[in-house]
């Protein structure tokens, strides 16, 4: 079955990204696809390379980068909400790139589910 | 469930986009907007609910000069050009908040709990906020 | 000791809290979403008209203003202030405490 | 259609939104800090428990563990799954609605 | 009001970090323990509070290997350490919760609500979360 | 009076970082003195020199710059929220500075008020 799942809040203040990651390790781990995730409202800092947590804790920038090389995701972040945010080019992590909002809904209308993860 | 061929043979799928926060003490109900904006060009069958305090986003007489915001509440008005029609307020909302429909920017469907169930179990792809 | 409240009273337990744990004679300032529970004629208007004795209640214009709710009524007792009156409220109590 | 709810039910409304607007015969995931509206003998269990009749009700292992509450007595009727159990739910259900 | 002169001539004013948030689902409970440590080197009057699902970063058991997170609920123990040993949880929130304060992973103080009013209004500074 | 404020949120999606900034607007107008701003949490990304609001929304990063500058303020950043979230010296807007959070409870010390705004 193909997913898409869309990230509403950036890493560490709230536990979506989180989720949203174990879910779609979950999803990958019993032979799903994942189409598209989509970073929008505060979830495009979850993009930011230089986010840099302590050294006992998760990194989520760099586990959203590695989970889509492994498997070769589309991991798409909402323009008009990084550039409100600061999140530009020059701070993408490998993997991310930046597109509009129209992404979104081609998602909801391509994927066979649409999961949210949010505050 | 619902997908049926629309006229050049692409899928429609029944789109929801639920409000339920109030405007300016956060961004969810003005980036919400911008998505509803956007998924209209995509000639699905979109619709959009208003259920807790969501109902204030529709609230008339919004004025952010003090607070140096933007007014968006204008733009629920723009959402009929994008061919936007269905505009769900759940009445059990908009009761304990002492509103009525008189007093929203647009014109709605004031809609029961139970209706509102209906509606939404119908859907493809519900993004809530 | 002044309290503020910015989350709205249908979607938070921060009023109720603020309420419990506010002590008689503090003052209880509304601002952003925390404005909607100086109305009156709604489900929870009681909650503060039943502190009315107890706290003094202030509520933000501007915040009121921006959601559209200018000419609704508020809960009687309930004062109005801008920004500058919020700097004043917090120069008069000794302490304040935002309840988020 | 399945429904998740993330939000502590003491906190917030988001729980009770969900079940008023949750049509009969549909799935409840609670997760995060939503897995305390699983907890039996709170304050707000009865919300549940009232509703188990209408709705099937999963509660995320991994988020109940975390909180230190695997050992805590869960509404009975509600089932606990991972993340695996998560994805099954989504396959299962034709649509999903995040209550957020 | 409360402030007095510490044994080096020093201001001592009353700090109070009030949590209010459960742990992980908000990174809240983690940076005010963060906060509440740093505190503690400035021979302050520091208390700190658990109230409402604030009483749940307490709660003894917690194991955050499934969900990737690093459980901190054992720094709450080096808190003694640091001089802070006035922590209050407020009866009336882990009742409703259906906890009693064996279940915690300090010892703590269980104060009523009327109680923790009085303790409140005596603060300088809160930190409330 | 002296005051220490502290902000907890980013820009846009709280209000927070608004209400803030009105207040220390007002405070200042009224002959007060904004003794320090301190930026905790989410609140970080408040001195993100990259955010590009649209045209007709305010800049709340530029604000607070402007203010500083214009009233010397101390606009400090919380150094371990910033790195987890990836906010470090060359993203950092003029008049902030990068510092422990023992600034924070300096702040609570030295002014006469401490007024928090954050979600």
């Amino acid at each position: 079955m193909k997913f898409g799942i869309l990230v509403n809040e950036g890493p560490f203040t709230h536990q979506a990204s989180d989720s949203a990651y174990r879910f779609a390790e979950a999803a990958l781990a019993k032979g799903h696809e994942v189409w598209r995730v989509f970073f929008y409202h505060d979830g495009v800092n979850n993009s930011n390379k230089l986010s840099e947590p302590q050294s006992d804790d998760r990194n989520l920038v760099k586990l959203w980068s590695e989970l889509g090389r492994e498997h070769d995701l589309d991991l798409v972040v909402c323009v008009a909400a990084a550039l409100r945010r600061g999140i530009k080019d020059e701070l993408l992590a490998a993997g991310f790139r930046i597109s509009g909002l129209g992404q979104l809904v081609e998602a909801g209308i391509q994927a066979d589910r649409l999961v949210v993860f949010g505050d | 469930m619902s997908d049926e061929m629309g006229y050049e043979g692409e899928v429609v799928k029944r789109f929801m986009y639920v409000n339920r926060k109030a405007p300016y003490g956060t961004i969810y109900a003005l980036e919400n907007l911008e998505t509803v904006l956007i998924a209209a060009a995509f000639d699905q069958d979109v619709s959009v609910v208003f259920v807790d305090d969501g109902v204030y986003q529709l609230k008339k007489g919004q004025d952010t000069k003090e607070i140096g915001m933007k007014n968006f509440s204008p733009t629920f008005r723009a959402l009929d050009d994008y061919d936007v029609e269905k505009l769900y307020v759940e009445k059990e909302s908009l009761e304990a908040r002492g509103l009525t429909a008189e007093e929203l920017v647009v014109p709605v469907e004031v809609v029961s709990t139970e209706d509102l169930r209906e509606i939404m179990a119908q859907q493809d792809v519900v993004l809530s906020c | 000791m002044l309290h503020t409240v910015n989350k709205s009273p249908f979607e938070r337990n921060t009023l109720r809290s603020c309420l419990r744990l506010a002590q008689k004679g503090s003052a209880v300032l509304l601002m952003e979403d925390g404005v909607y529970a100086a109305l009156s004629g709604t489900a929870v208007s009681d909650e503060i008209a039943d502190r009315m004795d107890d706290l003094s209640f202030y509520v933000l214009g501007p915040d009121i203003a921006a959601r559209g709710l200018s000419e609704s009524p508020l809960i009687g007792g309930v004062q109005v202030v801008d920004y500058g009156g919020f700097v004043d409220l917090v120069v008069e109590h000794e302490a304040s405490n935002a309840w988020l």
